[in-house]
């Protein structure tokens, strides 16, 4: 089976996050004063074989643990659909 | 004393290191391809700065994952010298040999520039020829010089004296305007627990010659020669 | 021709005249493909068809020239069996559209060029152009140029050493981006883009063959509109780390002996690569499309055929030796395909699928092109500027304001919040990093050193063509001598509109016989160089920007000079010329908004007395700074030195019922040199020698600068100041 | 009312992705071989307020549009949801 894993990575709350702090100001100077606490991280998608959700998601998690994230200062999370091929 | 200078895809200052060990100190250096697994003959190894795998995902992250990798951890363990520069120290971070991560530079750009570091730790293998305190003049060139590391960590890293340089003006007073990147705390390099790894983002091999504007990297370099004569030359293996 | 056949190559950008031709060539009517391959030779950017016959009059040649224009980059023998290659070229139009990735990738494009040669890229410079920085879109398109050019050059280790960078309204939706790139090379390892020896492998290196830039070549062959950005192809987007593995992969084949041909592909991409180096060597090449790795299924023998995907190499290799040529990619993680071979018949077959979908003869793709001779004219704002006298406007009260105010215009302002983005040592053999008036590198290899600069001025240009293209070769090249260098060869890129106006064309003939020129009494060859034509957006054109790369050699690297004052009691001279004017000045454009009056007149034999004077007094250990007078004048030079040394001036001027003449006035010729007092005498001699004028200034000290028009003190600042507004200006502007 | 958007940016699919390539080498070379495609873009997390859920993803398409991503190579998607304050 083939499926869709979309993985998200995100700085750590306790991490300064520069990029999402310069995105704010660009926005309030468009005016958009509504906005707040904005983040930036990272998006990947990637397609995998695996007979069932259950082995694809732990092959995700731990492809996250040991090269996508940088536990020290990321955090992940991510889904799986099954893909059309 | 012979220097093994690391080549990962990508690595652009392994030509420096080089040049630095063979041209100014006139030591043996020989680089070391990365899929190398066998680092016996070494006495210490230098991970170069540069762009391993374009930095692409994060900087240093696929590097890590590279056969020699396994070895570097190895000889590191036997208490091995390890110098990670730059690109080198974030390899460094990413496999786990030194504490802390480095990202993203505070002002989000590059950052290349003559910079300022105070030698905090004077007793180590790569300072040892330092004095106390001493301001070294070093350039940087970096995008992820950012350094982090949880509040827990850092104490045991001031505990242990871990970090070895700060970022500092030309009069040796910590200040944002001499922080290039917005490390925490200032921290310019770390060491591990042993005191055998040592990364820094600051560049020692570009400070090695007056023509270029400065010697004081030099002091990083001749620590690690006065250390080897002092122990009387066994490798690190 | 039927009227849908029109269409089609009207569409892609050919004239009626031109597809006679090519039906011509081929003896029948081409088909789609054959038709696309010839629509991208024959476009300007690859044909040149409008510009050729005016580049002739440059001279290409010289003692030390190894190559001239016609390959990929020049080659300059600098003595020891080593030789330097460079080139510089444009990307203006993919970095109007993408800042980042056009700016990328033209620094990827150009670093392919040199190491095509078989040269170690060691250093790069970029010209930029943008529009007024109070406009946000600007500051988008500067900032992400910026970072493109350092996001490329950092990541694959090549130092960022020198550029410059001018506002003007008329660049505002049409920046000009110039990169250049300086190799060194062993001068036995020299190889050329050729396909010699039928039987010969064909080799396509590197990154996989997209979609990516479909048409590029003919999307910067015409003016910017609404429509063209529709037409616009896909962007390419750079990938540096590949391009490093690709040059050190490339070297290394190339060091062994084990190519016989080499060729980066850039614009019109796999077209381009084949048809030129079997054209060179008259002969032709058996193509299989199907071997070439493609990024994407399905795509077709067109798109393949014009796909301008970024970082690769085309190799011919003689078979007894592609398998050690494949162990060196495989080495650097590379894939390569064997896509065709080299034959005898001057014609390029190309299979697909087992069918043949195109067969053109090379020779006729590749430098077939018609030539042009376009009209040429006068246009009517030249006279009408040029009577403009600019002491008519009123005179300013305070000559320190105004020297602030000079000083912290963006034109003249400190770039260092560019160059800070750039890693400029990288390689360690950068002994001046940009923010002087040319970089110096070392080379390791030879013990000697290079320096580089490069320089152009758009609002002279614009004023007077002939005057405005000597003095860009003139002041290029006296960058280079104010550090002690001499020139060896310079390369160029001419940024202008479009040439088949009759007033642009006038631009650009005219520019081009200014530098040539400049070139022959300077005695400095152009070794290659690029053309970019149609800078303009909807029908307005930039102003003519011919940008001079140039590169000077210095036997000692511990012989050179910079331009920070040294030492308090070290004397000023102004050498060379005195004749200055207000024309097209900084000064009159930041003061009084004008871009108007008659350039000062060029003295070329003066001009390359002073540069021999520079080379001479530096070799000799005689001078403390050099530093050459260009946008701004005496007053803004002086302010440069005093802030690079931290050190102030104290300076008298002969006599002037309009101060701003003598501090602001702009001209070529001249320099400002401080010398110990102990090496005054000799400098003195020298000068008189050579028949330099030397205009006693002053001293240098303290920490202001103070300048008297005959005894009347007009400027009094300190060096704080100076520096304050001088280094802060652009990243205020930037950061706000 | 206070949303949260959850905003994924990607590189359009025609264009390059060579962070995404040499993940995937990556991967490989981690012995995930059964692992394809992998696409590398970013993610954004931003508060904002407004009275109703079609104003806020009206302005979350605008801020998409004029900041967060670059038209030129990039397409953009989102979701919006309540947030507990
Ligand atoms: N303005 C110029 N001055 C001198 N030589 C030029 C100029 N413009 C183009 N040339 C030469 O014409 C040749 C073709 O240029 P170009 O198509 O830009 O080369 P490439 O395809 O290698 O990038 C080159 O050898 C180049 O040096
Ligand atoms: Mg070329």
């Amino acid at each position: 089976m083939l499926w869709k894993a979309r993985i998200e990575i995100t700085l750590k709350k306790e991490v300064l996050d520069p990029q999402g702090a310069a995105v704010e100001n660009a926005l309030k100077a468009l005016h958009y004063n509504n906005v707040k606490q904005v983040r930036i991280g990272k998006y990947m998608e990637l397609y995998l074989e695996a007979e069932e959700r259950e082995a694809g998601a732990k092959q995700v998690e731990e492809m996250c643990r040991r090269l996508l994230a940088n536990p020290v200062i990321e955090d992940f999370s991510y889904t799986l659909t099954e893909a059309e091929r | 004393m012979k220097f093994g200078i690391i080549v990962f895809p990508g690595s652009n200052c392994d030509l420096d290191a080089y040049h630095l060990v063979k041209d100014v100190l006139k030591k043996e250096a020989s680089y070391i391809w990365w899929e190398e697994t066998d680092l016996s003959g070494y006495d210490a190894l230098i991970l170069p700065g540069g762009f391993s795998y374009g930095d692409y995902l994060r900087a240093g992250a696929i590097a890590r994952f590279t056969p020699v990798m396994g070895a570097v951890i190895q000889f590191a363990r036997q208490g091995g010298l390890v110098l990670g520069i730059c690109n080198g120290f974030q390899v460094l971070t990413e496999a786990g040999l030194l504490p802390g991560a480095l990202y993203r530079n505070a002002h989000l750009q590059f950052r290349c520039g003559w910079t300022y570091v105070r030698v905090e730790n004077h007793t180590l293998p790569f300072t040892g020829a330092a004095r106390p305190d001493q301001v070294l003049k070093i350039p940087v060139a970096h995008g992820d010089g950012n350094y982090y590391v949880g509040p827990e960590v850092l104490r045991r890293l001031k505990k242990n004296r871990q970090i070895v340089l700060r970022y500092v003006d030309a009069a040796g007073r910590e200040s944002a305007a001499a922080n290039p990147n917005g490390s925490l705390d200032h921290i310019a390099a770390v060491c591990n627990e042993s005191g055998n790894v040592l990364g820094m983002m600051p560049h020692p091999e570009r400070a090695g010659e007056a023509l270029l504007g400065s010697e004081d990297g030099l002091v990083i370099f001749r620590s690690l020669l006065q250390y080897f004569d002092q122990r009387g030359g066994g490798s690190g293996d | 021709m039927t009227e849908t056949g029109r269409h089609l190559w009207r569409r892609l950008g050919l004239n009626d005249g031109e597809y006679e031709r090519i039906c011509a060539d081929l003896g029948r009517e081409p088909n789609r493909v054959e038709l696309n391959m010839y629509s991208v030779m024959w476009s300007e950017h690859c044909s040149y068809k409008h510009s050729k016959s005016t580049l002739r009059l440059f001279p290409t040649s010289g003692p030390r020239v190894l190559l001239g224009p016609g390959e990929n980059a020049g080659v300059v023998d600098i003595g020891g069996g080593w030789a330097v290659a460079f080139k510089i070229e444009s990307h203006n139009h993919p970095s109007a559209i993408e800042p980042y990735q056009g700016a990328a990738t033209g620094v990827g494009g150009i670093i392919r060029d040199i190491f095509t040669l078989g040269a170690r890229p060691v250093a790069l410079l970029n010209s930029l152009r943008f529009g007024s920085l109070e406009d946000a879109r600007v500051r988008y398109l500067f900032d992400n140029v910026v970072a493109g050019i350092g996001g490329y050059g950092n990541c694959i280790g090549i130092p960022t050493v020198a550029g410059e960078i001018a506002f003007e309204p008329c660049y505002q939706d049409n920046p000009l981006v110039n990169a250049m790139c300086v190799g060194l090379l062993p001068v036995e390892k020299l190889v050329l883009g050729q396909a010699p020896g039928a039987g010969n492998l064909v080799v396509l290196v590197g990154a996989r063959t997209g979609r990516d830039g479909i048409h590029g070549v003919t999307f910067a062959s015409e003016e910017l509109s609404e429509a063209s950005a529709e037409r616009r192809p896909a962007v390419q987007v750079g990938d540096p780390f590949l391009e490093k593995l690709l040059l050190e992969a490339s070297l290394e084949v190339i060091a062994g002996g084990l190519a016989v041909g080499v060729q980066d592909l850039g614009g019109a991409g796999l077209t381009c690569a084949v048809t030129e180096t079997a054209a060179r060597s008259g002969s032709g090449m058996e193509l299989e499309l199907d071997k070439v790795p493609l990024r994407e299924a399905g795509m077709s023998p067109l798109e393949i055929m014009v796909s301008e995907s970024q970082e690769r190499m085309l190799f011919i290799i003689e078979p007894g030796r592609f398998n050690d040529a494949a162990k060196v990619f495989r080495r650097w993680g590379l894939s390569f395909a064997v896509i065709g071979r080299v034959t005898a018949d001057g014609w390029i077959t190309v299979k697909h699928g087992g069918r043949t979908v195109a067969r053109v003869p090379a020779a006729s793709v590749a430098g077939g092109a018609p030539l042009y001779e376009p009209d040429s004219r006068e246009p009517e704002y030249y006279r009408e500027r040029q009577s403009v006298d600019p002491l008519d406007y009123p005179a300013v009260e305070d000559c320190t304001e105004a020297l602030l105010e000079v000083l912290g215009s963006p034109d003249v302002a400190s770039k260092q919040w560019v160059w800070r983005r750039y890693d400029y040592m990288v390689r360690t053999c950068t002994v001046q990093g940009p923010g002087g008036d040319a970089a110096v590198i070392r080379l390791r290899e030879t013990g000697q050193a290079l320096a580089l600069a490069v320089d152009g001025n758009g609002r002279h240009t614009y004023l007077d063509p002939y005057r405005g293209g000597m003095m860009a070769v003139a002041e290029a090249t006296r960058n280079l001598a104010c550090t002690g260098a001499e020139p060896i060869g310079i390369t160029d890129c001419l940024n202008f509109g479009n040439p088949e106006k009759p007033e642009i064309f006038w631009q650009f003939r005219r520019a081009v016989e200014g530098m040539s020129e400049a070139c022959r009494v300077l005695e400095v060859p152009v070794v290659g160089g690029n053309v970019s034509f149609y800078n303009e957006v909807e029908g307005e054109a930039i102003y003519p920007t011919p940008v001079v790369g140039a590169v000077g050699l210095l036997e000692n690297p511990d012989q050179q000079c910079d331009i920070a004052f040294k030492k308090a009691g070290d004397l000023l001279y102004l050498a060379g010329s005195s004749t200055v004017s207000l024309g097209g000045s900084q000064f009159i454009k930041v003061i009084h908004q004008a871009v108007a009056g008659s350039l000062p007149p060029v003295d070329l034999a003066l001009e390359k007395r002073l540069q021999k004077l520079l080379v001479q007094a530096v070799r000799a250990g005689l001078l403390s700074s050099a530093h050459d007078l260009s946008d701004g004048g005496l007053a803004v030079a002086l302010a440069e030195s005093c802030i690079a040394g931290g050190l102030g001036a104290q300076v008298t001027l002969p006599g002037h019922p309009r101060p701003e003449l003598p501090l602001f006035g702009e001209g070529p010729s001249r320099a400002i040199v401080s010398v110990k007092a102990a090496a005054r005498e000799k400098l003195l001699a020298l000068a008189a020698k050579l028949e330099v004028p030397l205009l006693f200034l002053g001293e240098v000290g303290g920490d202001k600068l103070s300048i008297s028009v005959t005894h009347v003190p007009v400027v009094d600042v300190t060096i704080f100041e100076l520096k304050k507004i001088y280094e802060e200006s652009i990243p205020c502007i930037m950061e706000q």
